[in-house]
């Protein structure tokens, strides 16, 4: 209903391929970021940034890398928990085992650790696909969860086997104030973000979906499926890792290997199905529902149970938490697999095409 | 070496309750393509409802035999069962059909979670006990041949045998009944059984109860074990690294895969782990299927993985 | 290029020619043409166009095309076909645009008749048609194809690759960089600058001769008329042969210096235009009838709430739409406010979706238009005016001045145009605009234009109270009925055709006692209107079949008559009775001009047999009749037709 | 296809045998194919015409023969390393990537030629924008010659099987391959695709230079298209020539009759 496409035609390929090549969504999207990075800021407080915003960005973070290997190249994870811990603990023995090393640098490097181990994990792909690559996963999620609980090394010998990071710094800026992280979470997100648009929309995405789509058709056509899949892996584990680094140093600040369960790894899958799979935004629409629906319910769920003139126990609250899950990711693999953000884009279709239906 | 026997035989006879919950996978693996990730859910909720059943029976009865009791609790409880398995089928898997297995898989996942969150709502979220009246004093065996014998634990010797009987009570169904016969048919071809008249949905359901009552079984003496708790639902995750094994398709392969992860984890955590800080059982499950995956992908007694085009 | 300007500014620009190397020197990197091809729109500024135009120039003169000599011009709207016309003219030869879809004995027909020497045509396709009457054609030497797709094999020496002939015309140019300055020089405003082949509603077409003075007078008065300058954007996807896109794509072009488009293919030409959203529109009121009744189908999919938004807001652009588009101050504030919404809500959109958004001024003409059909394109905000000409006048006789529209007058006489209505109600027109002559053919060329200098238009019409030009219908076919009452046949049928279900109609009544009609069916809303009712069909001759749709046309007759009714000069012409044509009327057929008007005389020939039926009082008449196929098959078609009475309304005498 | 000459051998087969566990899909089958020319595979269903184009692109590797393209040996060559070769395909069930838009599946057949990394794609402007740019053109110039240009933007699976094929063969051209295998390029369409689909094979063989080598059920456009014609039977070679030798070959009427076509 809002756009006039009328004479934004393209006079070159440059101008057709760009992100958004619709003037209107251009604009609409700079307003948002412009808005995360100034207006939310000036209008939230100290507690939103703590139990919602941050935690938002850095799963988005971490969905957005399942999603590259899950929605765009088709292999299955569920061990997406355990990169994120990788990430953090190379991050964290980078951190302090090299002197000097300046924060953003460990968490990079935290993620670069992440993403070898992830070709290591990826490796049965070549062979095997679905469950048998999620057993491959789950393996790497229960040894890891093993590895950073009994070996003291990863924890650098600290007695209580729970690591903490002191204070992340960026060029002598000092990330202290929740508002702070929030805005160093929310470049790193932007940044890889729009890294990961390039990827999928350039080669090596079409690659991955080629795989994903019809894996003999790819290899036909010289598609090589191992540097496809391991390539996914990799670059996957990356963010991910970078986000676990993120979680570990920015969110919590310290922590032990129970903070990256398995129970994570689902998280983090449920987020890109009930989000959208193979869609960038799908993967912040996913990790803000996930991270919103809890506390929503929280407060939800004792006044209605109070109309009923029951109490609602915080024990139920959960149940009923999982339960809804559970229904979600049902509910969205029969009627939407890809998720939200399908929705949202035949919205936008149907914008553009107004007042016709179709 | 009395030492060593003793921990084989334990192992042996967790191995066994591997096998079972393998059991129910490779079942609807077999009928359905799917790989049922709810099936430590169900054994969680099946343990609940029986728990539950045979301590509220009583009071609302007001009967005092414990015999009778658990008797009808196992009745509800395979109902309970069977309407769960008729829900999944209808709800889920129908809407499902010939969708690849990364998605049925994440399906049975969302499935899980909902039974995890309706289990623990309906039966409540504490540690139950089921009490079905097993012997828990210890034995000793071949004293004999070794100084103070091999201990083990005589309940852990009437599960082993209890499970050891189910196995073969579902081969024999398997091979000699006519629904055994339809439901391998659908195993083999779906498209083919469905031609031949075999209602592809009826068998769905079925094989679904069965894994339920499998689920319920392995609930209850794990549940008399531990206590029905949150932790069983766990068990899911023990034994897929079993089927993997074993190989999916085949329930020979369950059983045995069962019984070799069960012993290598205990052998493992008990001669391996001192070394390396312990609490291995788990990944080393898990080690041992990812190699078999890049080495034999269709595991020990499965059927080789070709695609065509 | 400086130099040679320089020198030029003292000339006039009194040719085509002159004209585009002036907007070279003086705008030469604005667009001049732009082309939908491989996906983007690939861009050519004016000193880029007038390079190409040198080098095709140069070229045809290296294979001897000179001064005098015709160029036929075949194809679908594409860059360098527009640019050979202008390298022709700068020879000083002709270009004969010419119908793509024309089949290759209608080409035969002008390829001789205009002594074609050299043709350029599109592609593949076009060659065969021409190789297929070569020999039909003594005159045709050479073939200049602009697409070299799967013309390898084809060996014929006279056969060349435009891409060649290019080529040597650089070449050539730049050997003798002063041999086209020379020859655009000896150009004068008295040459002839096209000849466009009237489609010919009556007989063989005839070619037109048109002189650059004459058409550069045409488009400039209309380029001032509408104040039209270098910024406008217009789409040209009309065929190239008929006058219409010639002033519109060609003429004013080259005068404004503004911008042309040409569609990537017929099946994109929607999505195109869409892109870009041209500022000045041209069409003939068939694509804006399609395009209307494309969005009431389409609207009719639409959720309830959507729909009816729909139809709330389209009633209040009835209402006040055109009054605020003509800035009348009759409107109410609460009006005002309403429309500003639905501007927001739909008609905003609507232009978008039908790539209007930009439109500054929008025309229609080559024939009437639905009065409804009119107010709707206005009421959401589309300046959409009438014009009125004739393929002899440059198109350009009247043109409907913003703000002063009315729905049922074609607008006032152009600048330096006179115009009066001779005694049998004939339009004459005088005035720069006509054209020099039809190719050898001074007796129709005598016929044409009286001694006095008076072009005899052949339509009937009459000046309103504020000078504007009404147009009844064609003079040879306004008649009368048996009792003397007037007979226009057009205006009826245009009535009976603004219904969404109609496509054509042919009305007849002359000496008759009464009016009867055919009615051709629109596939498309019918179709659609069938299938929301569960009605199965199997296609056309099916549908129109059909007993429930007989009763739909049924309806929509009524309505005319109770139309008509109302106006006493046509009231006495009600529709008595119709049937329903078992087949569409198909230019392939000769049953429509390329144009797509009827050919009424011949209609009434073949289907003598229904007409009969109709003034018999029969209830059905049964027929069978030749159909050609796009390929050139040819087969039967036969249908047993019902014949249907309508209910007619006594005539209302106004209330003066 | 008068001024198209046809050149030496340049795809030769040398007693190929395929078998599945115990089956025998092709038994000791040897033939070979000009540059330049079109050659047709016919034969009854099960025939083993598919196979015999999953062993050429190695999709199968035969258990015994020898496959030599351009005298080098191929016997057992990966259908990755087929495609670095210049063989492209299309496929008898159109194996379209669903997810994606009819440009994006056309682009993935440019694979093979684009070079630019994982880091430059990450950062897209450089070489990566370069390089997508000038591959856009070359499959640009495809979705012209195709005549696919109002179908560019939509993803494939809306589309109706005919344009499907006609995708399917577009991504295949964009490798700009030597040789072509089409694998029943008109299965399953009405007269006027099959007429534009030979049409385009044509033009493809023409323009191009390539060499075709097509499965293709409809005896009439086989007939009419293909320079030379191999004919299976179960798995056996039963007839090999032009055309007009096929067609009075008994074996292969036989065949015919025999399996209802």
């Amino acid at each position: 209903m809002f756009y006039r496409e009328n004479g934004q035609f393209k006079t070159s390929y440059e101008k057709d391929q760009q992100v958004f090549s619709i003037p209107q969504d251009r604009w609409a999207i700079f307003a948002i970021i412009a808005f995360a990075f100034i207006g939310i800021p000036l209008l939230v407080d100290e507690y939103l940034f703590r139990a919602i915003l941050i935690p938002f960005v850095i799963l988005s973070l971490a969905a957005l890398g399942v999603n590259i290997l899950v929605g765009y190249c088709g292999q299955i994870t569920l061990g997406a928990g355990a990169f994120m811990a990788i990430g953090a603990y190379a991050g964290y023995n980078f951190l302090v085992r090299i002197s000097g090393m300046p924060t953003l640098g460990a968490i990079l490097l935290g993620g670069l650790t992440a993403a070898v181990v992830g070709i290591v994990f990826g490796a049965p792909s070549l062979r095997v696909r679905g469950l048998y690559l999620a057993v491959a996963t789950l393996a790497a999620q229960f040894f890891w969860d093993w590895a950073f609980l009994r070996i003291k090394w990863f924890t650098n010998d600290s007695p209580s086997g729970s690591v903490f990071v002191a204070d992340v710094s960026l060029m002598g800026w000092t990330v202290n104030t929740a508002a702070e992280k929030y805005l160093f979470c929310l470049g790193i997100l932007v940044v890889f973000s729009l890294l990961a648009k390039n990827m999928v929309r350039g080669s090596i995405g079409r690659q991955w979906m080629a795989i994903r789509d019809m894996d003999v058709a790819a290899t036909v056509i010289g598609i090589r499926p191992m540097y496809a899949k391991l390539s996914a892996f990799a670059v996957s584990s990356f963010y991910v890792g970078v986000a676990g680094a993120l979680w570990g140093f920015v969110h919590l600040g310290s922590w032990e290997p129970a903070a990256f369960s398995i129970d994570r790894s689902f998280q983090l899958l449920f987020m890109v199905i009930i989000g959208g799979m193979g869609s960038i935004v799908g993967s912040f629409f996913g990790a803000a529902f996930i991270v919103i629906l809890p506390l929503f319910l929280n407060q939800m769920l004792p006044v209605v149970g109070g109309l009923f003139g029951l109490d609602v126990s915080i024990a139920l609250v959960s149940h009923v938490e999982i339960m809804i899950f559970g229904a979600l990711i049902i509910f969205f693999l029969i009627v939407e697999p890809h998720g939200i953000a399908r929705l949202w884009s035949t919205g936008r279709e149907k914008l553009r095409l107004w007042p016709f239906p179709h | 070496m009395a030492f060593f026997l003793e921990t084989l035989l334990g192992g042996l006879m967790s191995g066994m309750l591997y096998s079972l919950v393998a059991l129910g996978f490779v079942l609807i693996y077999k009928a359905s393509g799917v790989f049922n990730f709810a099936q430590g859910a169900m054994v969680l909720f099946a343990a609940l409802s029986m728990a539950r059943f045979s301590e509220w029976i009583p009071q609302w009865l007001g009967m005092e035999n414990l015999f009778l009791a658990n008797l009808l609790a196992f009745v509800v409880s395979v109902a309970v069962m069977f309407v769960v398995a008729w829900l999944i089928e209808r709800l889920v898997l129908r809407h499902l059909v010939n969708q690849e297995g990364a998605t049925l898989l994440m399906a049975t996942l969302g499935i899980a979670y909902f039974l995890d969150g309706v289990g623990q709502t309906i039966f409540g979220s504490d540690i139950y006990k089921i009490d079905v009246g097993m012997p828990k004093e210890p034995v000793f065996l071949l004293e004999s041949i070794f100084q103070g014998g091999i201990l083990i634990n005589k309940e852990d010797f009437i599960a082993a045998f209890v499970s050891a009987m189910l196995v073969v009570a579902l081969s024999i169904f398997f091979q000699k009944t006519s629904t055994g016969r339809a439901l391998r048919a659908v195993a083999d071809d779906h498209q083919a059984a469905q031609s031949i008249g075999i209602p592809l949905n009826r068998i769905w359901v079925i094989v679904w109860c069965v894994a339920g009552i499998t689920a319920l079984v392995a609930g209850i003496i794990w549940g008399s074990k531990l206590g029905a708790q949150f932790s069983l639902s766990t068990v899911a995750l023990r034994a897929l690294p079993v089927v993997i094994l074993g190989g999916l398709t085949s329930i020979p392969g369950a059983i045995i895969g069962g019984l070799i992860i069960g012993v290598g984890e205990k052998l493992s955590e008990v001669f391996l782990g001192p070394y390396v800080g312990g609490g291995i059982e788990i990944w080393f499950a898990y080690m041992l299927a990812l190699i078999f995956l890049l080495f034999r992908p269709q595991g020990l007694f499965g059927e080789k993985i070709i695609d065509r085009v | 290029m400086a130099v040679t300007h320089t020198e030029r500014a003292a000339t006039p620009l009194d040719t085509f020619p002159r004209l585009l190397l002036n907007h070279a020197a003086t705008r030469g990197d604005r667009p001049a043409t732009r082309e939908k091809y491989l996906g983007i729109w690939q861009t050519w500024n004016w000193s880029q166009v007038a390079g190409e135009v040198r080098a095709i120039a140069s070229g045809l003169a290296e294979l001897g095309f000179k001064r005098g000599d015709n160029l036929a011009i075949i194809g679908d709207n594409r860059p360098r076909l527009y640019w050979s016309m202008c390298a022709a003219q700068m020879l000083g030869g002709v270009p004969v645009p010419m119908y793509q879809d024309a089949v290759a004995a209608e080409m035969a027909f002008v390829l001789t008749d205009g002594e074609i020497r050299f043709a350029i045509v599109e592609d593949q396709e076009q060659v065969d048609k021409l190789l297929e009457i070569k020999d039909q054609c003594p005159s045709l030497q050479h073939i200049l194809y602009d697409d070299p797709r799967g013309m390898r094999h084809y060996t014929q020496t006279y056969l060349q690759g435009l891409d060649e002939v290019v080529a040597m015309g650089r070449i050539h140019d730049k050997n003798q960089p002063d041999f086209i300055p020379s020859e655009v020089a000896l150009g004068s405003a008295e040459d002839v600058a096209v000849m466009l082949y009237t489609s010919g509603t009556t007989g063989k077409p005839k070619g037109v001769c048109l002189t650059h003075g004459t058409f550069i007078a045409a488009a400039t008065s209309g380029v001032d008329f509408d104040h039209l300058t270098e910024q406008e954007d217009i789409l040209s996807y009309l065929p190239m042969a008929w006058v219409g896109d010639h002033l519109f794509s060609y003429a004013q072009a080259l005068v404004a210096g503004f911008t042309i488009n040409c569609p990537e293919s017929g099946d994109t030409v929607m999505t195109d235009l869409r892109e870009i959203g041209p500022t000045y529109y041209f069409a003939p009121p068939r694509v804006f009838e399609n395009l209307l009744t494309t969005v009431m189908i389409r609207m009719e999919d639409a959720g309830a709430l959507k729909r009816n938004m729909f139809h709330y807001f389209m009633a209040v652009a009835k209402r006040c739409g055109s009054d605020i588009l003509d800035a009348k101050p009759n409107v109410s504030t609460a009006d005002r406010l309403l429309y500003a919404l639905g501007n927001v809500l739909i008609y905003g959109p609507l232009r978008n979706v039908l790539g209007m958004s930009r439109i500054r001024v929008a025309y229609t003409a080559g024939a009437a238009i639905g009065p409804d059909l009119f107010r709707f394109y206005r009421s959401i905000g589309v300046n959409l005016k009438q014009l009125y000409g004739a393929t002899e006048t440059c198109a350009a006789v009247c043109l409907q001045p913003d703000r002063e529209i009315k729905f049922d007058s074609v607008g006032k006489p152009a600048p330096g145009v006179e115009v009066k209505i001779a005694d049998n109600g004939e339009v004459l027109v005088r005035g720069k605009l006509l054209l020099k002559e039809y190719y050898r053919r001074p007796k129709d060329t005598a016929e044409a234009i009286d001694a006095e200098g008076w072009f005899h238009t052949g339509d009937a019409g009459f000046f309103d109270d504020d000078g504007h030009l009404k147009i009844i219908d064609r003079a040879k076919d306004v008649g009368k009925l048996a009792d003397g009452a007037i007979f226009a046949p057009n205006y009826i049928e245009n009535k009976l055709k603004f219904f969404q279900y109609i496509k054509e109609a042919v009305c007849f009544g002359h000496d008759r006692d009464m009016v009867c009609a055919f009615i051709n069916i629109d596939v498309g809303a019918v179709g659609n209107w069938a299938e929301r009712r569960g009605l199965p069909y199997s296609g056309y001759t099916d549908l129109a079949a059909k007993s429930e749709v007989l009763e739909l046309i049924r309806e929509c007759v009524e309505q005319v008559n109770a139309d008509l009714s109302h106006d006493v000069m046509v009231a006495e012409t009600q529709v008595h009775r119709f049937l329903i044509l078992h087949k569409e009327l198909d230019p392939d057929d000769d049953e429509l001009t390329r144009t797509r008007k009827v050919r009424r005389g011949f209609v009434a020939e073949k289907y003598q047999v229904l007409i009969d039926a109709l003034y018999t009082g029969k209830t059905s008449q049964f027929i069978e009749t030749q159909v050609k196929f796009e390929d050139g098959r040819s087969g039967m078609v036969s249908a047993d037709l019902a014949i249907c009475e309508v209910k007619t309304f006594p005539v209302m005498k106004k209330a003066a | 296809m008068s001024g198209r000459k046809i050149g030496e051998v340049i795809l030769d087969l040398k007693n190929i045998t395929l078998r599945f566990g115990g089956v025998t899909a092709l038994e000791d089958i040897s033939f070979d194919v000009r540059e330049h020319e079109v050659r047709a595979i016919i034969g009854p269903n099960g025939a083993g015409k598919s196979s015999m184009l999953n062993v050429i692109n190695g999709v199968y590797r035969p258990q015994e023969g020898d496959i030599i393209l351009r005298g080098e040996h191929h016997a057992n060559m990966d259908s990755y390393g087929a495609a670095k070769a210049g063989l492209a395909r299309t496929f008898q069930n159109i194996a379209l990537f669903k997810g994606m838009s009819v440009l994006d599946n056309i682009m993935t057949g440019r694979n093979l030629k684009m070079k630019a990394n994982l880091l430059q794609q990450a950062v897209w402007f450089g070489p990566a924008q370069r390089e997508e740019l000038e591959h856009r053109e070359k499959v640009e110039e495809i979705i012209d010659f195709l005549e696919i240009q109002h179908i560019r933007k939509t993803p494939v699976g809306r589309l109706p099987y005919g344009l499907q094929k006609r995708v399917d063969l577009a991504r295949a051209l964009a490798m700009e391959p030597q040789i072509l295998l089409l694998d029943e390029p008109m299965a399953g369409m009405n007269v006027e695709e099959k007429q534009d689909m030979s049409r385009f094979i044509l033009d493809v063989n023409d323009q191009f230079g390539t060499t075709v080598v097509l499965i293709e059920h409809d005896m009439g456009v086989v007939m009419d298209i293909s320079d030379r014609v191999v004919v299976l039977d179960y798995g056996k070679k039963i007839g090999d020539g032009t055309p007009d030798e096929v067609r009075a070959n008994p074996d292969v009427i036989s065949a015919y009759l025999g399996a209802s076509h």
